[in-house]
């Protein structure tokens, strides 16, 4: 068995426990596809592999027991929902970009889920164009409201989806209904003065729990959509430790801007005698501050409103 | 007088009556619904016949035109106390026959419930007029038939909207604008719904009586009401109110008056000062509620307040359906007369 | 705008402190009222809040009031010769004649018993209007008993039982609730004795239930009721109890209605 | 329209963005499943829901846009999945019961990934068992290694699988593999003392890293497993946090018994006046000191060796 | 002198070799593998038949009976340096003739390289004796063929485990135990394998020249190879050591010098003291390992060293497979010769 | 057991500085050596490592040692009259049949100087059993200048250039690297001349290429190469290059073969 390791994990199958069996990796960006592409994977795992797949965290089906040989023909097989998926970066059937920057995930977003603020499907399909395909080891996800259930907080890039509550006085009942939860379930951003709901912007999240809770309408959603971004969260054996707040309320034009120019921060300042540097690593080695210039300034960032001080002291804003 | 007009017709005479009138019906609100990415169907003021929406229910009832969820009662000066003007543009409500019944039992509750009427809803309802809105099918969770609210004659004008042919009966001729006689008269009688997909079944109010408080459906109540109070403010009928007093000078010399709607379903609807409150349990809130829409207010004014607009269905996060609660009510009423 | 929500200035006359918490106010006032009304009490930028009429005459009208909140604590502050407003008198209060030649027990617990004074001062002042007069007055404790001075003239004209739930080493009078003393009245004719039963709401529920219990008829059994109120006027729904307002067919109801309220 | 809200929650049904239309969601404990039942998911969402999925962080398929009242057919067609995922609590025909206790998520484990120290799905599997039907709000996962890719770190009840390296310094050969591994992806446990490989146990993470490095055989594995268990992770609007550490070294019966012994403790300290006070709130709220005392008295675990300090000072241990 | 042994009989039979000699074989270690719940299996101590691994080959070779992974070469005291003894109990190696093969070129090195003999080496050699396991299949990494190195005459003793009955040759008349007189007598000559999966093509060593250390395919292991050495020291040629002297007490009195294995793709194969080194590329040492294997000895010692028995494809962590190289290799050399 | 790993006591006679880094030491020792070739060093518990024979005669050894490990470190803590023990001699060595009656270059690079460093001694004691001698020495700067005063005497006899990469003020010798000062040498009939080249790999390397692109003849190059060993005999496998094992078959080899031996 001779197989060129490096080649077949970029190309989404991995090296497993039991010698000779890859295991077949699909990410689904956003973690959404049509139902009809079970079928491939059904077959994948039957025909190719032992029968059985496993849903990764990060959104994807993993179908093990595959002996390598095959993979030429599970790639065939796989096409139309790597198409589907839009991921086929010029592959054809040599199947997909994988490993390196891992899979977009998104929790399931308001496609469905009523407390969140976007279609965060859409958004990791959007970031995926612009950012793949990508050797550099990162992880981003898109959470559709701060209770974050993809866990945001644990990637290189979180990316929460915010909605600026707007008070409209006139409609509200003062049944408090909104304050209430906020203290409750939220940062307790809401008071009550002389019956009207006062926002305490400092402490706003932009959860949007207060317009779900307004039985009168008096909180509605903001025109834009905005996104806070947590940076350098990580698992790992070294140290893991939850992502830190980077800029809140910006646009989704930011956002991807600040992604993209991190792959450019990396390209410039990655230690390639390690196998593949971590960005969060990176990120600790430069100092946050570089990083931050770094990032910021392409795209003319640098100088945007709601950054958020960092770790260390004396940032402009 | 019955006249048929084409769209643009149509928009003529809407221009027109805009002139005279505030022009009042459902519209979309883009994306301010409550999720993300979603409109919200509400009572607004609109210009042309594009701006209304038919094949959607609003949220929220045209109630608020009558009743402004918040109303200035007083503004206070040094001492002088000052009822606030309004404007006195005359408002046409383009709504259906469900809502139109529900605004009558709001004129009953504020300007026939005891001897004194209330003069800030008496100020705003002469200014009303309305136009009938034709609904012959209704939505999947009215029964405005069972609750005998599917027609309404009182109105100043009826409409039905026929693809692009549009008709109009006006019977206030104060809506004749010189624009209509320029369109073909054709007579115009409007329909009304005959029957909707929901049915309930109203318990005979004789049969009523208090030993239905103890039963354990309102402790199903308790468990899934979350006493939100949407069915509340969504109700054409709801018409409770609390007052709130502001100061707002730190003086105390400037300050305001107003009242606000109130729900029996949230918290505080019934407390003192002191705290004593009562009704505690959402369930018996339920009651209170259930009780109001289709026994009580009968017994007081000879027909049931609830107009079947379904409405607080619609709305209700824990989808908790009243029409559903009518009817598990009558049958349990109808058990125990039999007992 | 005949506006009914508009109140009315009234001139503070006089105070006089009951309790820590309760003061007897006196306002000038010309109106005509009856016991058991009430009054919308109107500070502007801080509220409304219903309040009973413990007493009037032809020039003043006397509410003895609890601090429990934003407008009473206002109120608290005010010194005679100041002018608040008020709006009222709602409700129907006591009317004399149901209770004309009726043998009266009066039994009232805490701040129940301002509502009923001025009907206790008529039974007290005209004793010929009705048959015989005792009474029950209840508190929590010695230093919440109100109207001292009223109640030892009463007690010199008028059976009384006067009771605290908790006594302490000065208290002269009786102690226990209320409904344990029921039984030491005068029970003599029982089903024709007319009660008047005011207080909060578990004293009226434990006291109507021992007087059914001793024999009282429920047509003969008269009870106050407190409720949030907003309006006053049959509006704001806050009172309302099945098909009734309190603020307009109550707040004083025969127990055969009141016995059908239920929250 | 009219549904028990509660009650079709609780029966993995979800409420979803678009009024009268609720999204199914299944379960996988451990995220491993037989690919057969794939073809299930795929019907379900294409005649009862909008044709597609979403593949859920917690390791779960939802299938949106699905009347309420298809609920009965629904739940009689994915019995047989429910069944094989053992999920089938008394339910018969009626679904079986989610929310409270969320998915039992788990990484790929030991089935497939060549660093896991343990049968992940198995383990999760035997959670379930352990702690099904339960509505109080918990988050449990395990991960195969400290790497920690399922994210138990944010977690209420996080799991990393450990051996315990071996090291026999007779098959030594101090190519320094190990200890050069461990500097730079571990926790820099090892160092090398006359041409022997030291292992810090107290910086030791249990991660079998070194053993996977070695090229002669000198790190083997321990004959029992280990586990550490992390709590009281979250993500959430409220105040997210890492897990902190809790046991190290434990075994699978410990880890068992501590978190059946907490669902004593919720049971008793839970504040019912909330909708569903999630067990983290708890914690703070009674002091991790009760808590500690409370779930290790309980099966004789208040003396074990090897739990953490914690997060207030001067605890037994 | 052959014998058809049963399987009671022939661990009647291991039993009494036993006590004569330390049995080793391949044998499972349970969950001792690299992953959690695996084995390994590798050459050691067994008692019984049951107790060979035969389906599966050997993560590691039997070398380690003859060059232990560590081996002390003197214990230090005070001045004094003295050898260890080491057990004398002879030793009886069950192993294929690709092993058997291997062991023949550990021998090359350590007594015929150079005129001084390894004299650690020779010890043990001498204490060793083969039981050449029957191998007519190989495994799916095996080019022992190629090699020529499938064969094996000079065995103590052959042996073929043939489902119930087990065939043995036996040469050295000391492994004639006495319970042997018992057995049945068959003769039996072992087999030999014919054809691999695998085959390789060695390049014609006068072919072979410098020009090829320039070649890219060096370039693309750089790419692949992770220098982990695991392709050293599961190889049964690889005969490589380094010197570790320890200080065993604080006075450093008390002492060893050892030896151990080294691989030439592990760091500081080449390191001197004061640092420099050679061969800093992976791609560097893959060449020297494959001219070593198929090349350089052969030019000194007229074989290859290398017999094909695929254990470096086996462990290989990045699955590169030395078959492979050596295929390719000769691809290159034929058409570099071609031009 | 005939050990061949087992080390030999030697007694340290004496100890020179040379530089900084450098030691020479003298050992009392009656083995036979061979110019070029190596001893194992061996420290018991500390390690062995591969020095070169810098000199010797009937009743000594000399080497000259750069402190750069553990060993040496234990080496240069030393005094004389203490033991430490060696193997060897190991490897072929400068034969000095292979120089008879040739025009000889020795071309030296820092530490390098010491392996040939007997072998000049002899050219210089006996000049008759060569044709001629010149020689280059360099250092990396005038502080790391070994055998200072042997250097002075073979100055007196021999044509010699004396170059540092980097001179100071007080150097009185040349300036830049070996491979520049080639040039400079006498190149009368190159092609027969025979060069001795030791050094850094480098040193070599450029040394090397420069004699050939002068017309130094291929065979007539020999060099020495310095290469980890751990076991000096053959078997250890860490100094072989190609087929060849420069403890056996070098350290000195003649350029023909040295060309081939690639790492």
């Amino acid at each position: 068995m001779s197989i060129d390791r490096k080649i077949v994990t970029k190309n989404a199958y991995r090296i497993t426990k039991i010698r000779n069996k890859t295991a077949l990796r699909v990410r689904v960006p956003g973690g959404h596809l049509e139902a009809k592409y079970f079928q491939i994977i059904q077959e994948v795992a039957e025909k190719f592999g032992d029968g059985t797949v496993h849903l990764t965290t990060r959104q994807g089906f993993e179908c093990p027991g595959i002996d390598f040989d095959r993979i030429p023909e599970i790639n065939k097989m796989i096409r139309p929902l790597i198409e589907s998926l839009g991921l086929d970066v010029d592959y054809g059937d040599g199947g997909y970009p994988a490993a390196g920057t891992r899979n977009i995930s998104a929790c399931i977003g308001n496609r469905v889920c009523p407390y969140a603020n976007d279609d965060t499907t859409r958004i990791a399909n959007s970031l995926e164009k612009a950012v793949y395909p990508h050797d550099f080891h990162f992880k981003i996800a898109v959470t559709g409201c701060p209770n974050d259930c993809i866990k945001a907080h644990m990637q290189d890039f979180g990316i929460i989806c915010l909605t600026e509550p707007q008070y409209e006085s006139k409609r509200c009942i003062t049944c408090e209904a909104c304050v209430d939860n906020c203290k409750k379930k939220v940062t307790g951003a809401l008071s009550v003065k002389d019956y009207n709901i006062e926002r305490d912007i400092e402490k706003c999240i932009g959860c949007g729990e207060c317009i779900l809770k307004c039985p009168a309408g008096a909180w509605t959603r903001s025109e834009e959509k905005y996104y806070r971004m947590v940076i350098m969260g990580r698992t790992g054996k070294k140290n893991p430790r939850l992502a830190m707040p980077f800029i809140k309320w910006a646009t989704e034009e930011e956002i991807t801007q600040i992604i993209k120019n991190t792959y450019g921060f990396v390209e410039r300042y990655i230690d390639t005698s390690l196998p593949k540097e971590h960005i969060g690593y990176i990120v600790d080695r430069m100092g946050y501050q570089v990083f931050k210039m770094k990032v910021c300034r392409k795209g003319g960032l640098y100088h945007a409103r709601n950054f958020f001080t960092g770790r260390s002291t004396g940032c402009a804003h | 007088m019955g006249y048929a007009l084409t769209k643009q017709q149509l928009n003529e005479y809407l221009k027109a009556l805009g002139r005279q009138y505030l022009l009042v019906g459902p519209i979309r609100e883009k994306a301010k619904g409550t999720f993300s990415d979603t409109d919200k169907i509400v009572y607004g003021v609109f210009e042309a016949f594009e701006d209304l929406v038919l094949e959607e229910k609003a949220f929220y009832s045209p109630k608020e035109f009558l009743m402004p969820i918040r109303e200035t009662l007083f503004h206070f000066l040094d001492g002088q106390i000052v009822e606030p003007k309004i404007d006195t543009k005359p408002i046409l409500i383009f709504a259906r026959p469900c809502d139109l019944n529900g605004i009558r039992r709001l004129d009953t509750i504020f300007l026939k419930n005891g001897d004194i009427k209330d003069s800030y809803y008496e100020r705003r309802r002469n200014l009303v007029k309305y136009v009938m809105i034709e609904c012959t099918e209704g939505f999947d969770t009215c029964f405005c038939v069972s609750m005998g609210s599917g027609t309404y004659k009182d109105y100043e004008a009826a409409i039905r909207f026929d693809g692009n042919q549009t008709l109009l009966d006006v019977v206030d001729s104060t809506l004749v604008t010189e624009g209509l006689s320029q369109v073909i008269r054709k007579d115009f009688v409007p329909e009304y719904i005959k029957e909707n997909k929901v049915k309930v079944v109203i318990p005979p109010i004789d049969k009523v009586n208090n030993s239905i408080f103890e039963h354990p459906i309102w402790k199903e109540y308790t468990r899934r009401c979350i006493a939100c109070g949407r069915c509340n403010t969504s109700c054409i009928t709801c018409s409770c109110f609390t007052m709130q007093d502001v100061e707002m000078s730190d003086d105390g010399l400037l300050g305001e008056r107003r009242r606000v709607w109130a729900s029996c379903h949230i918290k505080g609807y019934t407390d003192m000062a002191g705290g004593h409150g009562f009704r505690k349990q959402n369930g018996e809130r339920m009651r209170f509620k259930t009780m109001h829409k289709i026994n009580d207010y009968h017994k007081r004014f000879g027909e049931n307040m609830c107009v079947g607009c379904g409405r607080c269905d619609d709305v209700c996060p824990e989808y908790i359906s009243f029409s559903k609660c009518i009817n598990k009510l009558s049958e349990i009423i109808k058990e125990e007369s039999h007992e | 705008m005949n506006n009914p929500y508009m109140p009315r200035p009234y001139t503070l006359i006089s105070t006089q402190k009951e309790t820590e918490i309760d003061t007897t106010f006196v306002f000038e006032a010309k109106d005509r009222f009856i016991g058991g009304q009430f009054m919308q009490l109107s500070i502007p930028g801080v509220g409304e809040a219903p309040i009973s009429i413990s007493d009037f005459d032809e020039d003043s009208l006397t509410m003895t009031i609890r601090k429990v909140g934003r407008v009473t604590d206002r109120l608290f502050a005010m010194k005679p010769g100041e002018t608040l407003h008020m709006r009222g008198p709602y409700g129907n209060g006591f009317k004399q004649e149901w209770f004309r030649d009726h043998d009266m027990v009066v039994i009232a617990g805490g701040t129940g018993l301002a509502p009923v004074k001025n009907t206790i001062d008529a039974f007290v002042s005209n004793p010929e209007s009705i048959k015989s007069l005792q009474m029950i007055v209840g508190f929590k404790s010695p230093k919440d008993v109100l109207f001292k001075q009223t109640l030892n003239q009463w007690q010199e004209k008028v059976p009384m039982i006067i009771t605290v739930d908790q006594g302490d080493d000065t208290w002269p009078n009786e102690v226990g609730l209320i409904p344990s003393h029921i039984k030491n009245l005068d029970l003599t004719n029982v089903a024709n004795k007319t009660v008047i039963v005011v207080g909060p709401p578990m004293m009226m529920k434990f006291t109507t239930l021992e007087l059914l219990r001793l024999g009282f008829a429920e047509e003969n059994i008269w009870v106050s009721f407190e409720r949030k109120m907003s309006c006053g006027i049959g509006k704001c729904g806050h009172c309302k109890i099945d098909e009734t307002y309190v603020c307009l067919e109550g707040p004083v109801f025969n127990y055969t209605k009141a016995k059908t309220l239920l929250d």
